[in-house]
Order: C-alpha cells, then structure tokens, then sequence
C-alpha cells in the first residue's frame, strides 16, 4: 500500500514514539491511576496502525509482521497462562493466586503480579487489534 | 544520534506524565522510552543538533506571536464572510511555490496555513504546495503567494534553517 | 428512571436498524449501537450520587466511591465488541466479493 | 446531572437514527461516530475514567476498520429496496398487517418486561450492591492495587480476564481464516 503525503509523514515522525510511549504509561500505571491492560494495549495498537497507515510498505513485508504480530499474541496469552498456573503450582490451590508480595499502595511497585498480568494484557490486546488491521490491508493489497 | 535525542526527549515527556521522582518511577521510564526509541527512532527526524541552538528558540517564541495575529485577522475576515448576507466567497486551489527548504520547516508551514482560517493545505508536491483558499483575491502568482506564505516562510527559515 | 428509558430507547433504534435494515453494514453498525447502549446502563446503575472514581489516593478520606465491578467488567466487554465488530465486517466484506452487493436478501438465496 | 446526562444520550439516539437512515455508508460510519464519543463524555461524567480512555481509542480503531472495509468496496447504500416498505394504507393486505402486529407485540412486550425489571433496580444514583461494599471496603488490602477497577478485573475476577484475552484470540483466528484469499496448499 502507498503512504500519505509528506505533511503526514512527518508528523507520524514526530508523534508515533510519543504515542507509544503513552501507551506503555498507561499500561505500566494500570494499578495506580486510570487506564490498564486493555486501555493502553489498544493505544499501543494505534501508534503502530498510524506508522503503516502513515508510511505504507510493501506487502510482503506486511505479511512477515503480520506473522510476527500473530505469534507474539499467543506467547503473550500463554504467559498469562502460566501465571496463572504458577499460584496453582505453589501449594495453595487456586488458579490466579496473587503469589508475590504486596507492598504498599499506591507504589509503583506494588500490587503482586498486577503490573505483570497489565503488561501481558496489555501486549496481547495490542498484538491482537494489529494484526486485525493487517489482515483487512493484506487483504485489500491481495485483490489487486 | 536519533536514537539518542528520541531517548532524552521521551524521557522528559515521561517525567512530565508521572511527576516524580523516585528510583523505581526513573527505572521503569527508562526502560519504556528505550523500547520506544528503539522501534521509533528510525524514524524520527533528522537534525537533532538544533535543540542545542539557543537563538532558534528565541524565534519560535517570536514566530507563535505572528502566527496568532494572523490567526486573529482571519478569524474576523472569515467571520465577516460569513455573516455577510451577500456571502462573499470565491473559492479555489492555488499552487503556490515554497522557498523554505527542509521536510520539518514545510511540514510547520502547512500545518500553520492550515490552522489559519480561510485556508487549508491539500497537499505538497515536490517543490509546489496546493492550498484551498476561501477567497481567491487575485490570480498573479507572485502577489498571491506573497499573501499566503511571505508572512510564515521568514520566521520560519530562522527557526529551522 | 428516565435515563434508565433512554437506553432503553437507544436500544430498540439499534434493535430496529437490525431488523429492517437490508444492508449488512448497517446491520452491523445497529448490533454496535445495542451493545453501547446495554454498556451505558449497566454503568448507570453503578453511579452514586456525588460518588468518584474508584480509585485510593492515599492521605483522602474519600468513601463515597462507584461500583468497580460494572465498570470492570464493561472494559472487558468493550474490547470484546470491537473483536466481534471486525469479525462481522470481515464476514461482511466476504458477502460482497461473493455477490457483489451489500444486499442480505443475497444471502438468503444461498441454498446447499 | 441527570438532565446533562438526557441531553447526550437524546443526542446519541440522534445519531444512530442518521446512522441507520443515512445514503452514504461513510456518512453512516462518521455519524456513528457520535454514538461512540457521546458514549466516552458520558462514561467521564459517570465517574468511569478507564472505560473513557478504553471506549475513545476503540472508538478510533472502530472507524479505521470501517472506513478500510469501504474503501475495498462501496460507498453506496442499496439504492432501491434499501428499508422494507411499509405498504400503503390502501393496500393492507394480510403479509404487512401480520408484520406490523407482530412487531408492535414484540415492543409492548419488550417494553413490559424492562419496565418490571427497572423498577426492581435502585433508582438513578442509589446503590445498595452487597458484593461492592466487599470490594471497596477490602480490595486494597487484598489486592493492593489503588485502581480497584484493576484489582477486580485481574484478582477478584481473572477468570472473567482470562475468557476475554480467549474471546480475542479466537476473533483473531477467525478473521484471518475469513480473509485469506488462497487456501494453503
């Protein structure tokens, strides 16, 4: 697919990484203020939707993130999985046991394995509405 | 080198979201804004070096001034064609020639000819910019690219040039 | 009362663009409009009156919080309507390289 | 508050009646456009501000697979037979009249049932749920998360979670079945 024009382009440059970088805010503070796994994961989603949209690329290329995209999902998810399985494993038996410590709210290291399950969301939900979007680009690139 | 000036500026953005300073906050946005500037430093814009220019600040400041007493006079041209019962407007799309050099220098023109009222950037095309105009007042190309750009383009090549 | 009736009202107008609609976009866009609407009320019946986001910060004596638990699982279910909305155009975008029409009473005549 | 809060949900039910009614399929997707943002301000004044930032993008990625499922095909409604037509009055005839029974019969129905249900439901404002004093009262200390949102959906609630994250992926799969235009060998 063909990208945009330059005016785009150039403020693509300038704004993808800060979008990115708010995306990983609100997922890494998903226990402290607004925002989590979900929220920051579909922001995310979106710097990288308006890079491809912005930039374009051939589309073999797209095809090899696409299949990259697609499996960073399913290792996301499995990660998830295993975390869960991990409180089962420790003795007490329940799935999604919160097995690490504490600490006091309101820190950013706090909260057990709260940041690590936002941050596991937070990929999974990206890596899944990307390549949502590809699908519909390659797609539409495939017809021609 | 853009790696690096991505690095520093998404550091300070990170600040600014989070507001503190403990160890562990310094740590985490660290590591977040080395992954963003290593997927997005690629692409960012070339010409790091002029963030340590002093005078270009200077201009910027000038630059936002002149650029909202422009904003203020179209708004109130643009109100009066509108308002106006006969409605007076004599749309079009004038091809205009740039003199400023650079793809963040245009970039900033287009963007403030969009923002002012009465005007609107379609597209750039190599050396050419195309503008929709809300009222094309003249048809020689010199006068009317005076009016359009000549008022950005000056400030606009000591900030970026 | 009355805003609990508005939902209920923005949920027969999706209702009705499913039903009598024969485009399949705009069957889709209706099923996004019913699930808005069953989101705004289930949020609805969580609010309290002057009540503030469910969220400690330490040193306020704050505890006139909202419900977490709609709003929780509502951010699920959002993430989960935007899943199936694309599931569905994709269907949507297949009927029309199929048939060439957007038309649901195409559908209707694929027998076996 | 509640006035302020009937004035947007009027205006989203403006919005979606465009939506439906609308000749153009892009102009259908933009206007649909005020169900979703009127959505957000309602959310940010109900006190939910993780679904606001959730709903707004969703929102944005919503309309850029919309508009890239028209570009690829038409912008146009169904210029003829776009509604099911209403006959005429001087042609009722048995098929319509059935049809229009039936629908009104649904509605009155409908409208019972969430009204008997409303009605046992606390009124606007007032919340007496036994399970969210739990919650608030001891979802810090338990889960020592500050958002409790977060504490519930990942603790109190992982399943719920865990059969989200499963939803999507299996959406994912399914829409690159759909999509693939050659079989693999």
């Amino acid at each position: 697919m063909t990208g945009m024009t330059n005016i785009v382009k150039t403020v693509t440059r300038i704004i993808g990484g800060v979008v990115f970088l708010f995306g990983l805010y609100i997922v890494t503070h998903g226990h402290l203020s607004p925002g989590g796994g979900f929220a920051g994961g579909t922001i995310i989603a979106g710097a990288f939707i308006l890079l491809v949209l912005a930039y374009g690329d051939n589309i073999m290329h797209l095809r090899r993130i696409k299949e990259e995209s697609s499996a960073l999902e399913n290792i996301a998810i499995f990660c998830i999985l295993i975390m869960a399985a991990v409180g089962f494993l420790l003795g007490t038996k329940v799935f999604f046991n919160n097995f690490l410590p504490i600490g006091t709210a309101g820190q950013l290291i706090s909260a057990g394995i709260i940041p690590l399950f936002n941050i596991l969301i937070g990929i999974e939900v990206a890596a899944a509405l990307f390549t949502i979007f590809l699908a519909f680009v390659i797609f539409k690139e495939e017809e021609k | 080198m853009r790696y690096i000036a991505l690095f520093i500026v998404l550091m300070l953005i990170w600040l600014l979201f989070t507001f503190s300073l403990d160890a562990g906050n310094l740590i985490v946005g660290a590591v977040c804004a080395a992954i963003s500037a290593a997927i997005f430093g690629g692409y960012y814009p070339r010409g790091s070096r002029m963030f340590f220019h002093p005078h270009r600040y200077f201009w910027a400041v000038i630059y936002l001034f002149i650029f909202l007493w422009e904003c203020i006079k179209a708004n109130f041209d643009v109100a009066y064609r509108v308002l106006h019962p006969g409605l007076p407007i004599k749309p079009g799309i004038v091809k205009v020639k740039l003199n400023v050099k650079g793809e963040m220098a245009r970039t900033m023109l287009a963007n403030s000819i969009t923002m002012t009222p009465g005007t609107i950037t379609i597209d750039i095309i190599d050396d050419y910019i195309y503008i929709h105009w809300i009222y094309v007042s003249s048809h020689d190309a010199e006068l009317y690219s005076k009016k359009i750009c000549g008022r950005f383009e000056k400030y606009i090549r000591r900030i970026f040039e | 009362m009355i805003l609990y009736f508005l939902c209920f009202v923005l949920f027969l107008v999706g209702l009705y663009g499913v039903i009598t609609r024969r485009n399949v976009i705009k069957i889709v866009l209706g099923i996004c409009i019913m699930e808005y609407s069953i989101n705004l009320l289930l949020i609805l019946i969580g609010y309290v009156h002057d009540g503030v986001a469910p969220i400690i910060v330490k040193g306020s004596a704050e505890t006139n919080f909202v419900d977490p638990l709609p709003q929780a699982m509502v951010l699920t279910v959002i993430v989960i309507g935007l899943a199936t909305t694309a599931m569905l155009l994709a269907i949507a975008i297949r009927v029309y390289r199929k048939h060439g029409t957007f038309d649901i009473r195409e559908i209707k005549n694929l027998k076996g | 508050m509640e006035a302020l809060l009937a004035v947007i949900i009027l205006l989203m039910i403006a919005g979606s009646i465009y939506t439906l009614h609308a000749r153009d399929l892009l102009s259908a997707v933009i206007a649909y456009g005020i169900t979703g943002f009127g959505l957000v301000i309602c959310f940010l004044l109900l006190k939910a501000p993780d679904l606001a930032i959730a709903q707004i993008v969703v929102e944005i990625i919503t309309l850029i697979i919309m508009i890239a499922v028209i570009r690829i095909s038409t912008r146009e409604d169904l210029t003829e037979g776009a509604t099911i037509k209403v006959e005429g009055v001087r042609y009722v005839n048995l098929r319509s009249a059935v049809y229009f029974v039936t629908g009104l019969l649904f509605v009155v129905g409908f409208l019972y049932f969430f009204v008997k249900s409303t009605l046992n439901l606390d009124p606007f404002g007032v919340h007496s749920a036994r399970m969210a004093q739990v919650y608030l009262e001891q979802g810090v200390e338990l889960t020592g998360s500050a958002n409790l949102v977060a504490g519930v959906l990942f603790d109190f609630r992982a399943y719920d979670t865990l059969g989200e994250a499963t939803i999507l992926i299996t959406a994912v799969v399914g829409i690159l079945t759909v999509l693939r235009l050659k079989g693999r060998k």
